[in-house]
């Protein structure tokens, strides 16, 4: 897994690529919530992420849950096919706002 | 009943790409589809991941993996000497009830047919079988 | 996969015959020959034994036999609401050491051709799985 | 089951019928352990044994033990298919004396 975050207007995009296991997820979670823990609204791009398992859902789950404490948007954009089933099984899917892509939601807002 | 398979590595996060390349080439052999391999490469990772953090909770020890090609399944024994589990200490969460956590349990069956602790040979550790059927020969426990 | 039987009774040793009873004709109409048949009524006896002794000790409880009639195989599901079991916990003994007692698992082992623990419904209790294949099937464990 | 004691000369015959199980053995148990503390050589006659499992073998088994403590002679006659099976499968058909019946016992004697 590559992780990195770029800033889109006063957004925090937080792309996280490659293969997010029990092994890397805790470098993704890190940053997620060092966006949200700086007050930023905050998107997971994860149209580069060929592979995630519940460690990773689970750091995608606390930055959705710190985001709605501090009142940040929080939001998944690019959802690669990999990454959408896992959160299928996961009942997720219907949970997190997902959006095509970063333009997608800042268009929306 | 062929063991196709084998595979050791040290119960680390860091050799669970090891495991998950084992399953998606043995399930990939056996003929299962893209979706299907996919999920069960899952599903192994994330009983491994419970061996790693439930299972050893951070002391050392061996992960085997063997692949047992059935005729009408293929199966996935995980192995370790962590101390006895009981099935019943599995507890998958109520997925309504949102928190980061407790999915694994939850992917491992809804993704196998079939998931059993099996004896081992000496009566230490734990022996889990996941086994998946065929098309058409899927029964659901 | 079809459930031919099912009996509940207390966890009890006048319940036992029951249960033998049930499980003498299931394995008939499956079609096993007399030894084994015979076989199979000891083996899921012991397993009940174990669960009156061992899983309950002495509590009170229900004992439930399932017995399902695969294409390939005849198993019975044996359900206790005792404490969870891990399948390591079977100590079977080296039958050189004569001593009263400690025979059970070694009767199950050898007359199975599978021993597992499957998850239960709602993670309470256990699952025990003991499944025999038609001749020619068996899968030693 | 039922379990019944006769004498033959000086021997203890306990005669054990039916099904043997963890609900009936502790009565023959009781029986086999009481005529070796009494002093007496005992044989247990399982001819009219239908089934026998774990607890019944076991009750044999602290007999046969009970016995050598007591250098007392112990021995099974005219054991069932049934309950020889059980015994085959426990290998202690090689570990107890096995006799045709009560005669075969005292001739040898
Ligand atoms: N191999 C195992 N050893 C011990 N306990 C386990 C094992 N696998 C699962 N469990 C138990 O089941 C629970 C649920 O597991 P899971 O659904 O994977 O979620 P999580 O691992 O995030 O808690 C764990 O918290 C643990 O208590
Ligand atoms: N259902 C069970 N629950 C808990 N422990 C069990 C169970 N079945 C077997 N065991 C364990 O395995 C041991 C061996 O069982 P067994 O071979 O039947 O001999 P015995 O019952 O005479 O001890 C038991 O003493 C017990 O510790």
């Amino acid at each position: 897994m590559t992780a990195e975050v770029k800033m889109e207007q006063d957004y925090a995009v937080v792309c996280l690529s490659g293969e997010i296991d029990l092994h890397s997820s805790p470098q993704g979670r890190k940053l997620i919530l060092a966006c949200l823990h700086d007050g930023r609204p905050t998107l997971v791009d994860l149209s580069a992420v060929s592979y995630i398992d519940s460690s990773g859902v689970a750091s995608l789950v606390e930055g959705f849950q710190l985001a709605r404490e501090r009142k940040l948007d929080f939001a998944l954009v690019g959802v690669s096919a990999a990454a959408l089933n896992v959160l299928k099984l996961a009942r997720l899917d219907k949970v997190f706002p997902i959006y095509a892509n970063v333009q997608a939601r800042l268009a929306a807002v | 009943m062929a063991v196709e398979q084998r595979l050791e590595v040290p119960a680390q996060p860091e050799h669970l790409h090891e495991i998950r390349e084992v399953v998606q080439r043995a399930a990939e052999a056996y003929g299962f589809d893209k979706d299907c391999v996919r999920d069960l490469v899952l599903a192994v990772n994330e009983a491994c991941m419970n061996v790693i953090q439930h299972g050893y909770a951070g002391r050392n020890g061996p992960i085997r993996l063997e692949v047992v090609s059935q005729p009408d399944a293929i199966e996935f024994r995980i192995r370790d000497e962590a101390a006895p589990v009981a099935m019943s200490a599995w507890k998958a969460r109520d997925l309504n009830d949102i928190r980061p956590g407790g999915l694994g349990v939850h992917f491992i069956r809804e993704i196998m047919d079939e998931v059993c602790y099996l004896p081992t040979p000496d009566n230490t550790g734990n022996l889990l079988s996941l086994k998946k059927y065929q098309i058409g020969q899927g029964m659901d426990v």
